[in-house]
């Protein structure tokens, strides 16, 4: 008893830091976008989080953990039902259903890494997309697409037989969000004015870095209860050697970003110093249990690499992601993913070609899905807002609302 | 010379400047205002719907030689217009004379 | 010992959260009011937390918990003296005070909650309010109010011998805060230019709706320390199963508010997607420990139904509450505590009646307290700011400072 | 085995609050500086967090817990060796290496406070330091000075055996950082139009004031954790009791000052205020856990009044300290050192002494090798930028970038 | 043509738009400056008190036809005055032409 | 009465400040404008480094008598000069009438 209220309280605060990385994705979103679209960020971000609970609690939940895959066997598709179902003892909860937490705390967590892989796409969208179509998206993302990934590998499915390992979710949750992005942004296209008449990239900066550097920082906390609570308890050992390798990674991964993007640029980017820090988190998730000091120092220092070079990369292919996401969440997330093969206790060529497999497989599903679900909302209602809407910014168009209008009523 | 003031839709700044630049007007100040005219913008706010007609403008402001008046002009009448009210206006002003700091020649050739 | 050592890490960490709380509203209440008032709202809430804390250690706490009543027996009014008495034995702290946190702990918890009270009421009144004149009302309010109205129910007094159930304070925080804002802002009036001559109201909008955002965020997550730590243990099942309930009916208060308000005035306004979450938080904070992820949810939806339609009932009486406190607070922390009588376990018309009674002798008490109090501030200093002052904005009559200047000097 | 578990979940959160200090640091460092130079405090932030926590980990922990000082024994110099290496049995981590935490909590822990002292010094050179001469200074102080300091009392060194006393460190983390940027800040000079000719101290406004007192909000929660973690352990009486210290004085420190400035310059100086809530936080750091409520209310208040003056002592000296950093963690520093002699459980005239003792030792060592470092720094790469650097800011300088940029590329 | 430049207090702006709507001036841009001028302001700031005469005003260019000129000044005097030092200026400045861009119209009846 | 309009580095406004002062002209208006010209300025934003003609600038507006023009010209000249590409442009216009709104005089004594 006293092992699991501990447990549980561990669980129940990394929960509470993973809502809070919402506000952490918030900032860095409208941080690095035009002020123009700053109330539509925040309300798409604010229906993620609000919609991703409730649709998680109606449906998600109960597709990611079906139990016993009654829809399609050997651990592809199961269903145990709408809505949450607590296993109950004498009329009170049933506290055996685990040692490290109950089965509340147990959907909570659950319920705010869904949101996440829904807020991933809202960034690389950002500034262009329909409001209806991207709620639309994520509704679906949220309740049918995430779960059904998450269901192979930690609801026991057949990736997780297959001995595919993903620590806390740089394939089930970051990679998820990132192939999602990287489908819409493009059939989405470019925003005005991102590439020159030849195609040459060019800087939209953000209006707020101050925010966005803020929601890095948010970001990194949230981390805190992202990999430590997913240990899915408070062993001292397991916990405290996930933090350690978690912020290891993330400053390596940020001093990289930042030295490797000074020495081509000449200038100290704090932005590629961002997505650094950003890129070493999702990079060390995969592995952060399996890892030590000198390996996630390793691992952040390539994932730094990994976000300089595919940034360029992505803007080179004429994709425009404002805020990184793709680098940071895909690349990065593929990165930390195979990492687990390469770096750690369980290095060896086997796993790194089971990590592949997983990485493939889990991208070929969520791209399909992404595809089909986004051709399908741009048929029903188109997916990019008209060019005078976009030039005047979505806050006017879609919201009426100026982000830091002051006595404009007069 | 004259100084020419526009004041124009900012999502329309883009093409004026191109269009300036194309005739070579590339020495100009700019600065963002709220304009009162014949334009209403819908707005909500906690519940309160209204609409209001200060709207943001882009403000340009260019002192050109006489000859360029005209050629200005054009440009931007051409590349701000969308034919819905809220276009904006131009206004054209005298100007006595124009220093360069840089190097205090004045004058036309101080313009650019 | 275990046992303890682990209620009370929770506990600290709730009240850690309830004080980050206070960033929450100072965030909230700057970005929905005019530039010109930053500073002051900041300095207010600063006043109100470090006010609060202290005041609350001189009097409020042996206010709030007086053991035995008595001043006025039957549960009414009693004083357990001045400054903290903590309990010892054998020179050590006293640990058997509870099972739950030690008396530290105790007293730091609730004076996080006594602050709260009167920042609620700081939204409410902004841009018009003498400071000084606010200043004392919120000393007398935190030191006198809030703990007697408190002592009724948590201190053990009559209201908890009725049967009355008010699990986090959604009367006994919300609603006491509530009424107070509700009578300031009637003797105060709306601020100039707020209704036309006509009476009809007008958008004033706020500076900064990234910070208000942000400020919501922030209050979700303090409430995972509010509600989560009104169990007063860590109990596994009851403090997760709170924070199920809390964040389910927040999203369900925030999509429903987002609904309504996106049918009423066809824009997607994010202010009131806001007020509805808040809503949501506050109208499930009565119950939440007794109601399950249906019932939350439906709070939450009313929640959000009510916060739209009493924003606007607010304002046809031409009341004017810049942030929206009264409808957050009072509507829906009335709300709450009927619908501890209308959904979960303790549904029943019997409960309703003693949850309205509840209501209605809290609200007595506080209006009529507020009266005086107010109108005896009036008397001694003053309520309103000159005409002057309050267009020139009471940053540069009352700081000399501009929240946002920089290099002015030269 | 509970009792790790939970010791150890108490103090991972405590990491992570303290790491969260760093959110309050640029923060507040943002909003008392002027705008164009954004970008440069901001990334000078990003370095110390990462660059801290790698330097830590490779030199800066085993210089600060040698175990036996193998380099100058009596408790002076140890050293044992680079890198992190975790106590191991059968193959886990030993976990009985503390009752209070795991190995990777202690390095995490000691690493976040390790960051901090070397934010002290960012804020106090800001607006006019080459970042290259400040990351090599913070490289050096955080992997060298720090450590060695620390190792004398918390590394069971000499401070140790003497009786010194400091419970989290405001000698040896505050004032560490306190007097390196003392010695910078001399060395660097005024900014620009700081002091006129006649040596006037002029007011250069910060540029954003609402993130600046988010500043002081966050970096109070984050001295739960500064403090709080400070036991060592979950005990609940101490960690309650540190709690209710620190928020007292606190609370105390913001009060005075305020009301100290207002007195003195008639206007409500919300800057003051958050500088005195600082202060009383910094200057019941040593002794969190030897006082009572009245002992922490009379050292915040004694700790608002120092701040005041100090900030005035400061400027008068000619010193230009942008965010009030020697006031605060200096002096506020060595008045909390020296209250513990005065106030509380271990005030004695013989313990003053002995404080006394631990203030100038370490005085004079940070003293000697700020101003070593500093030189050296100096001739290697110069200290301050061009003046023409300094006038069109920092951000454009070094990073070829706007904190509020939008839309500028068009 | 004339083009009237009032630079006025911010707190008297809603009275100053008033009363140009009442002479149906509706067509005006502002935006905000800074004034140096007469009035001073007490600031304080982390214990420096100081006062600056660098004070937050509010811009208003308005282009009026000749006609219009003596009335719009008149609303304005009257509108934006309080009597104590920093009630502000107005400046008028001859204006050549003026073009609608939606219209392409130039001439008085674009100044509306 | 001129209408002189500096364009102005951010950098050298207290200069300029000062040196006005120095001759006694202690009344304008000032705000921050983007101008473009012949000044580039190097940027990098998430790793596109690029350089831009768009730079901050501030604009001071001044209005004298028509004895004051070339001294307050010449001030700015001297004060806003590095002798660098980008030091800005000074504009003299007409300027009709001015108006003190306090006291609603109107004429040359009404500038200052
Ligand atoms: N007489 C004027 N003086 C100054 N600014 C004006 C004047 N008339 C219009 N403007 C500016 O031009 C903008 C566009 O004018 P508006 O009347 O809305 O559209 P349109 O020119 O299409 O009728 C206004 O918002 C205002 O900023
Ligand atoms: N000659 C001028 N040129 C430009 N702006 C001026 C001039 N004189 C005054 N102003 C503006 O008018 C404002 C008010 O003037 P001020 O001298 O303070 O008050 P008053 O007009 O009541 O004496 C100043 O802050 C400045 O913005
Ligand atoms: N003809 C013009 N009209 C309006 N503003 C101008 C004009 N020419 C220059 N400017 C302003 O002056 C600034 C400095 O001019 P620039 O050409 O860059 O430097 P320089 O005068 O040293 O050649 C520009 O950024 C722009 O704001």
């Amino acid at each position: 008893m006293e092992l699991l209220t501990i447990n549980n309280v561990w669980m129940m605060i990394c929960t509470a830091l993973v809502f809070f990385m919402h506000l952490g994705f918030s900032f860095l979103e409208i941080g690095l976008t035009r002020q123009k679209n700053t109330i539509n960020i925040l309300f798409k971000n604010f229906f993620v989080i609000t919609m991703g609970l409730v649709v998680y609690c109606l449906v998600g939940f109960n597709l990611m953990y079906p139990g016993d895959f009654n829809l399609i066997s050997s651990g592809i598709l199961g269903f145990a039902g709408f809505g949450l179902e607590a296993p109950l003892i004498d009329g009170g909860l049933d506290l055996a259903y685990s040692e490290g937490y109950t089965y509340w705390t147990d959907f909570l967590f659950q319920g705010m890494f869904a949101a996440t892989a829904a807020t991933i796409v809202s960034g690389a969208v950002a500034e262009r997309i329909k409001i209806n179509s991207f709620m639309l998206f994520s509704v679906l993302y949220v309740g049918i697409v995430y779960p059904i990934v998450g269901s192979w590998k930690w609801g026991a499915g057949f990736l997780d037989s297959l001995g595919f390992y993903d620590f806390a979710g740089s394939t089930l949750v970051h990679s998820v969000g990132g192939w999602a992005a990287l489908v819409i942004v493009y059939f989405l296209g470019a925003r005005i004015g991102k590439f020159d008449k030849n195609g040459k990239s060019r800087a939209i900066p953000g209006h707020n870095i101050p925010l966005a550097s803020a929601g890095v920082l948010i970001l990194w906390l949230g981390w805190f209860g992202f990999n430590g609570g997913s240990v899915l308890s408070a062993d001292p050992a397991n916990t405290s050697l996930t933090l350690v390798t978690t912020c290891l990674a993330s400053a390596a991964g940020g001093l990289s970003a930042a030295f490797i993007s000074t020495m081509m640029y000449k200038k100290l980017d704090i932005t590629m110093f961002m997505n650094g820090i950003l890129g070493g988190l999702v990079g060390i998730t995969a592995g952060a249990d399996q890892m030590g000091p000198t390996s996630s120092i390793l691992i952040g220092i390539i994932a730094g690499l990994v976000v300089v070079l595919s940034i360029r990369f992505i803007e080179k292919r004429k994709l425009d992601d404002p805020v990184g996401a793709i680098a940071v969440h895909l690349f990065c997330g593929i990165w930390g993913t195979l990492a687990v093969g390469i770096f750690g206790n369980m290095a060896s060529f086997e796993q790194f070609i089971i990590q592949l497999s997983g990485v493939g497989v889990v991208g070929l599903f969520c791209v399909v899905s992404s595809v089909i679900l986004i051709l399908l909302i741009k048929k029903m209602c188109g997916l990019r807002v008209s060019e005078k809407e976009e030039k005047e910014g979505l806050d006017l168009a879609e919201h009426g609302m100026d982000a830091y209008a002051d006595f404009r009523i007069e | 010379m004259k100084k020419i003031e526009a004041i124009i839709r900012k999502s329309k700044f883009y093409n004026v400047k191109k269009a300036l630049h194309n005739i070579e007007v590339n020495f100009f100040s700019y600065w963002d205002v709220t304009g009162v005219g014949n334009e209403k913008e819908g707005h909500v706010y906690r519940g309160v719907s209204y609409s209001t007609s200060n709207i943001q403008r882009r403000y340009i402001s260019i002192v050109v030689s006489d000859e360029f008046e005209q050629i200005t002009i054009d440009a931007i009448l051409e590349s701000a217009y969308t034919g819905e009210v809220g276009d904006g206006k131009i206004f054209v002003l005298p100007a006595e004379e124009a220093y360069r700091i840089r190097t205090k020649e004045k004058g036309k050739t101080s313009l650019n």
